[in-house]
């Protein structure tokens, strides 16, 4: 904390001395290194980063890798002395991590210096991802909200539906219930003869980004958000547990325990299943006719039940920054409402809430007009400082489940100790 | 004269003096890269480090209670399954074409050399991407064929129970051949007199292999299957891209354990635990290798 | 051989031949699918006729940095195998000819190489990062001369131990000097042994993959990461990581059929003789 | 020029002491040849004069210089191996030049050195030859012309021929005594052939169990061996040994007692052998070269009835090889006057052909 408190005088400092420069100087000669997902955001700012290199005289570096191998690759670069990266972007789920490692800068000065304007965003965002007790670390940068994947096509055929109300007595509804969705999941594979739903069971991310709708939307949750009393063996996960664990057995693609996200969106692409609970951000590439056979088939909806998972993910300044105003220039520049809104048009998942009232952007990706309410009801995973570790956690149960056919409810309850453990001593929830 | 002994005996010492200059770098930078941090490893596994945290306090061998209380039960019958399989099979198939391929009148032998020892040179971890989009359940190419045979879809590596038989075919792919390669040298290496003599004496084949091929390649066979062994207990970079240790604990190798610790939890101290109860185990394998290499 | 039946030439033919393309289908399998974009790749039943495209190298080569990152590799790869070689050598000789250091040095030579990478990875790792050396070459390098060296001086203790003795006496009877013997005599020698080793180290360290991972960032990143990076949650890049697979193994190709009757004979005993 | 002298030499592998207190002066321009079975530590002083392997103590002179630490390059010596020891990388004209080079030597003088070497070895079209392409007789000639050139004051040779097939090593055997004869360098020659130390030596050195049991000429060792060692390695066929002893009462007769066929019985000794038998009783050995017996059943004079077992006939002479009283003994006989397989048949001893050795101390007994 002290080198970040330092930092942030430092850039304080910076900062008084910035009228007197030119904006285009702060970063000339540092170029700036940013470590990012391969996602369609991703693309979408490589296609643009070129108007910032050109004001500012700089060279803006992106390395996309891989998610499972983010962290592990921040990790080493925040602990040392100076970082290889000048901007961060930092997963929900990171957040607390972070702030506890004093990995991260405190921007409140900065953005009160340049009067950046931060109620543009969805509060749920900022609240998941901007603040930490009540300093601002980050600006929200994108989100992945979750949902129902479905293809419109097949529920939409009259045969289909005939078929349905026959099975159901009831007209054709996407499911507003997790019990209702697994007896549709199941019943429609069969009658299909495919897939019911795809699935991504693999340790430890996709598994547990994904059960955690389920557990969400059951209504339960990881901890007593207040006493931080583990609630992980409540019925209602149990409950949720099951039904996904009835799913990934008896609905889902083949191989579905060892599949990521890739694999839930290739068997979508290749036409294999019918429904899926996932990324919102998915659904760009499904449209993509050179890698899609699905092109303006598929739909979204929310995920039944109560709450859906809400990750995102925000723009912080490493403490250890090599240069913070130029970083601080780029976030501004990223965030400015003209470069979020060609963000958001080249199939990015904007965090500012404006731009979802533009009739344009929604033409563009109907899909969008969902997420509103898909924000509505979601809530993140717990902000803590071994969060990272709860996710492990949580897959290693969910592992045991899926993999070693322990009960759902022996496995949760076996795992409220190490649950206990982690938030254990941790200065963010006290 | 007692002068000239002197200096001969200066010259005849400078030539002992002179070997520990030869192995001086390689014993300096061995000790600086490998016995530091070594050191310096078993000192962490004594500490509570979580990186989030940063240095705790003395942990005493707290952080061995811990990981043996937790998975190192599974993650140790795990990698003990996954070497006992992966050596066992890549003996059988490399010990049978190199007998094969050490038919000196064979056509064609060399070609099938050059074949199969190219898995040597690939990367595991693009082995792992190609067996990956091969086995993948829906889009691989292993259902498409299995399914001619009328075999339904399986999981390979998402199913619970193929997984680790798949990442030990994945395995036998990959490193057979450099077991091939070292059993094959040493059956080139071995004189042919015992072989013609026993072909004289009316030995078959069988009896060729049991009673003077398999003593005479004993010494080569032991200490390959040592040095694999000892090599599958450490692997890692194929369950990393093959599986992450999934599904479940399945794949979960001990390696693999120590690095989602330390890299994942972010629990240096527990990681340098699990490590340093691996590094016991094949420094004891290692011992034991040496033993049998002078005995033979 | 005379007297042997037939059926046993068309048996190991058979099971050659099996092995032979076991290996050899999952490589063209990889082949074909860097010539064909994503749809094609994933379809089943896999379609015999398809347009090859040439997507793949091109996203590799122009977005994908491929030429760093293969340059990373080998700049660490060559720069390693180098210094575990001239050092190597050095003390496989002394170990070799005049036990120095007695019988404990190659034992505990034998014992780093089989130290788990991950033992070592942790604390490289806390050491790098405090004293500047994570994302460099020569952290990498460093880090692989863990197990190359201790490998290249196991390798050459064993060409050595098939060079005769006698040589190096004859050549200090000649008037060699210590070094002398080790230069004019021995190494030239062990030379085939010489061009394994650096052989099997340059492959050892152009696959590793675990330090890399953890030691490398951006500037340094070796090929088995970049590749490795290659699967994205949103998809695999398939015909990318296709494309990348065939460039990364194709210059050990080339150096393993350049080199092949090398790597044999330093292989197998009897490559030198007097 | 330069004799060698071995002062007091022990060398020890850890706790076993190859060789102990060991003594050898060698003149200038001899050659000597150090025979005896393998592990006798001929090898062992041959690389310890060469500079091969240290002294663990004493001292050992090359000329007046005391050499016992100098480098083997710092003695002016040069050496042939039992292998050759020819570097495989370096053509046959390289391997006889390197050491010349290493000596920094004119180009010149090299070139017209190896030209003259291989001249005289016949081995001109050779030279640009790498030593695989070589036979086994061709790389011994280069190994001798490497040496040759060095112009060393002293040559070690390590059991040169051992390598080589019996014709091969016949002709390089005569090579190596004219090349000696031309040079008149000191050689030392370490052989396991006692043919070849007989052929060439100026003096035998005879070790066993790291001792030296005889130093001598040819003849002494042949003539005159000082233990039972000595008397089988030296000789071929060798000699045989039948047991005997020798009583109080046969001693002051000049008398020995052979065990044969017939019981003990009584030998009369030539007088070189009187003088020195001891006065208590003692078990002997008795040896007898081949050619101390004749084949003459109806001679006179002392005689063994021996059991012919098996003839072996050698172009000149016939070997027979038969039994006495459980000891097998060789006698040498002429073609056409040979006795008859499997019966006992008669031989004359000359009494100034025999070999009397005392049997618990194996020394000779003559005086």
């Amino acid at each position: 904390m002290k080198l970040g408190g330092l930092t942030t005088i430092l850039a304080l400092m910076l900062g008084t001395a910035a009228p007197a420069l030119a904006a285009g100087d702060v970063c000339k000669g540092s170029d700036i290194n940013i470590l990012m997902e391969t996602v369609p955001d991703t693309d979408a700012l490589s296609s643009i980063k070129g108007e910032f290199e050109k004001a500012h005289d700089t060279k803006v570096n992106i390395e996309a890798v891989n998610y499972s191998l983010m962290h592990e690759k921040l990790v080493p670069s925040l602990t040392a002395s100076t970082s290889s990266y000048d901007v961060l972007i930092v997963d929900s789920y990171w957040v607390g991590e972070f702030k506890t490692a004093g990995w991260i800068q405190d921007l409140d000065s900065l953005i009160a210096r340049d009067k950046v304007d931060t109620s543009v965003y969805f509060p749920s965002l900022m609240a998941l991802n901007g603040k930490v007790q009540g300093k601002t670390y980050m600006l929200p940068f994108w989100h992945y909200a979750m949902g129902i994947l479905y293809r419109k096509d097949i529920v939409e055929d009259p045969a289909f539906q005939a078929a349905y109300k026959a099975e159901f007595k009831r007209d054709w509804r996407v499911p507003a219930t997790l019990e209702e969705f697994d007896e549709v999941v199941k019943w429609s594979g069969k009658y299909k003869n495919m897939s019911g739903i795809a699935m991504a069971g693999q340790r430890s991310d996709p598994v547990v980004m994904e059960a955690t709708n389920y557990l969400f939307g059951e209504g339960g949750d990881f901890y007593d958000r207040k006493t931080w009393k583990p609630t992980i063996a409540s019925p209602e996960a149990v409950k949720a547990v099951s039904i996904y664990a009835d799913l990934i057995r008896n609905a889902a693609q083949p191989g579905a325990l060892g599949a990521n996200f890739d694999d839930v969106a290739n068997t979508l692409k290749q036409g294999k299943a019918i429904f899926a609970i996932s990324y919102l951000f998915l659904y760009p590439t499904l449209q993509d006719p050179k890698d899609s056979t699905v092109v303006d088939k598929m739909m979204f909806a929310p995920v039944p039940g109560k709450d859906s998972f809400l990750g995102a993910w925000g723009w912080a300044i490493p403490s250890n920054a090599k240069n913070t105003g130029c970083s601080w220039e780029f976030i501004k520049w990223v965030e400015s409402k003209d470069v979020a809104y060609k963000r958001a048009m080249a199939g990015g998942q904007p965090s500012q809430s404006w731009i979802y009232k533009d009739p344009a952007f929604i033409k563009k990706w109907p899909v969008m007009a969902q997420v509103g309410t898909a924000l509505d009801h979601s809530k993140g995973l717990p902000i803590m400082s071994r969060s990272t570790q709860l996710v492990e956690t949580f897959a290693e149960v969910m592992g045991s489940v899926l993999a070693d056919n322990v009960a759902p409810k022996d496995a949760l309850e076996a795992s409220e100790g190490k649950f206990g453990a982690l938030v254990k001593g941790d200065p963010l929830l006290k | 004269m007692t002068v000239t002994t002197t200096l001969n005996h200066q010259a005849g010492k400078r030539r002992n003096w002179a070997q520990y200059v030869f192995l001086a770098p390689t014993a300096i930078v061995l000790t600086l890269v490998v016995a530091a941090p070594l050191l310096y490893s078993v000192y962490l596994s004594f500490q509570t480090y979580i990186i989030t945290y940063g240095m705790g306090d003395f942990a005493g061998f707290g952080n061995y209670q811990s990981v043996l209380a937790d998975d190192f039960g599974s993650v140790s019958w795990v990698t003990l399954k996954l070497t006992f399989l992966c050596v066992t099979i890549e003996f059988f198939v490399a010990f049978g074409l190199a007998l094969l391929l050490n038919q000196p009148h064979l056509p064609g032998r060399q070609f099938y050399l050059i074949i199969l020892l190219t898995p040597i040179l690939m990367t595991p971890v693009a082995i792992a991407l190609m067996f990956r989009l091969m086995f993948n359940p829906s889009l691989g190419i292993v259902n498409w064929l299995i399914g001619g045979l009328g075999i339904p879809p399986q999981g390979w590596f998402g199913d619970p129970h193929l997984a680790l038989g798949t990442v030990v075919f994945v395995d036998v792919w990959t490193e057979t051949s450099m077991m091939l390669l070292m059993l094959y040298a040493g059956l080139k290496s071995m004189p042919m007199e015992p072989v013609e003599a026993a072909r004289i004496d009316g030995a078959n084949r069988f009896h060729i292999l049991r009673y003077v091929v398999w003593p005479l390649m004993r010494p080569v066979i032991m200490v390959t299957l040592l040095i694999r062994m000892i090599a599958a207990l450490k692997s890692y970079d194929l369950i990393y891209m093959l599986t992450q240790g999934g599904p479940g604990k399945e794949t979960e190798t001990i390696s693999f354990y120590a690095y989602r610790l330390g890299f994942r939890f972010l629990d240096i101290g527990q990681a340098a635990a699990v490590s340093f109860i691996l590094l016991i185990v094949v420094i004891a394998l290692t011992l034991f290798l040496l033993r049998v290499m002078r005995e033979n | 051989m005379i007297g042997e039946s037939r059926w046993v030439q068309w048996a190991s033919h058979l099971i050659l031949g099996t092995a032979s393309a076991l290996v050899l289908l999952p490589l063209l399998w990889v082949l074909r699918t860097s010539f064909v974009d994503k749809v094609v790749a994933y379809r089943m039943p896999p379609d015999l006729f398809f347009t090859p495209t040439l997507d793949n190298y091109r996203a590799i080569l122009l977005e994908f940095d491929f030429g760093t990152f293969f340059l990373n590799s080998l700049i660490i790869a060559l720069v390693t195998t180098v210094i575990a070689l001239v050092i190597g050598s050095l003390a496989a000789y002394a170990i070799d000819r005049f036990r120095t250091g007695g019988p404990v040095v190659p034992v505990a030579i034998l014992a780093t190489q089989m130290m788990p990478p991950i033992v070592l990875v942790i604390p490289f790792f806390l050491i790098f990062k405090r004293v500047g050396l994570a994302d460099t070459h020569a952290g990498l390098i460093i880090t692989y001369l863990t197990f190359n060296l201790p490998y290249v001086v196991w390798l050459m203790m064993s060409f050595f131990k098939r060079v005769p003795r006698e040589l190096d006496e004859a050549a200090l009877i000649d008037g060699a000097g210590f070094f002398g013997v080790f230069w004019h005599i021995i190494l030239p020698a062990a030379l085939p042994g010489i061009g394994a080793a650096g052989v099997l180290s340059f492959v050892l360290c152009w696959n590793e993959f675990l330090f890399a991972l953890m030691l490398s960032g951006q500037e340094t990143k070796t090929l088995p990461v970049a590749i490795s990076s290659l699967v994205t949650q949103q998809g695999t890049a398939i015909g990318a990581v296709c494309a990348s697979t065939v460039l990364a193994i194709a210059p050990m190709v080339i150096i393993y059929f350049a080199i092949r009757k090398l790597l044999v004979a330093g292989l197998s005993l009897g490559a030198v003789k007097g | 020029m330069a004799g060698v002298t071995v002062k007091q030499v022990t060398k020890s592998f850890g706790p076993i002491n190859v060789l102990e207190k060991l003594d050898l002066d060698i003149q200038d321009g001899e050659f000597v040849v150090l025979v005896g079975p393998s592990g006798c530590g001929k090898t062992t002083l041959l690389r310890m004069i060469a500079g091969l392997e240290p002294v663990s103590d004493g001292n050992i002179l090359i000329g007046a210089r005391d050499v016992t630490w100098a480098a083997p390059k710092d003695r002016d010596i040069a050496m042939v191996f039992q292998s050759y020891a020819l570097y495989p990388h370096m053509t046959a004209a390289e391997n006889m030049s390197f050491g010349l080079k290493l000596n920094k030597l004119p180009k010149k003088e090299i070139e017209t050195r190896v030209a003259e070497a291989a001249r005289m070895l016949k081995i001109e079209h050779l030279l640009s030859r790498k030593p695989r392409e070589l036979s086994g007789g061709q790389r011994q000639r280069v190994a001798m012309g490497r040496a040759i050139v060095r112009r060393p004051v002293l040559y070690l040779f390590d059991e040169p021929l051992s390598n080589l097939d019996a014709q091969l090593r016949t002709s390089m055997r005569t090579e190596i005594k004219r090349m000696h004869l031309a040079e008149k360098k000191t050689v030392i020659y370490v052989t396991h052939d006692q043919i070849e130390a007989l052929t060439l030596a100026d003096r035998i050195v005879a070790m066993n169990r790291g001792e030296i049991q005889q130093i001598g000429t040819p003849d002494d060792l042949y003539n005159r061996p000082a233990s039972i060692f000595v008397a089988s390695f030296i000789g071929s066929p060798g000699m045989s040994f039948l047991t005997g002893e020798i009583t109080p009462a046969s001693s002051a007769k000049g008398q020995i007692f052979i065990n044969t066929e017939r019981g003990k019985e009584a030998l009369s000794l030539p007088p070189l052998w009187t003088k020195g038998l001891p006065v208590e009783e003692t078990p002997v050995l008795v040896g007898l070269r081949p050619e101390a017996l004749t084949y003459d059943p109806e001679g006179a004079g002392f005689g063994l009835d021996i059991m012919v077992n098996v003839i072996e006939p050698c172009g000149a002479e016939v070997y027979v090889i038969g039994e006495v009283a459980g000891r097998e003994i060789t006698a040498r006989c002429t073609p056409g006057k040979v006795p008859p397989l499997g019966a006992p048949a008669r031989f004359l001893i000359d009494p100034d052909q025999i070999h009397i050795f005392d049997a618990n101390s194996e020394r000779s007994l003559r005086p």
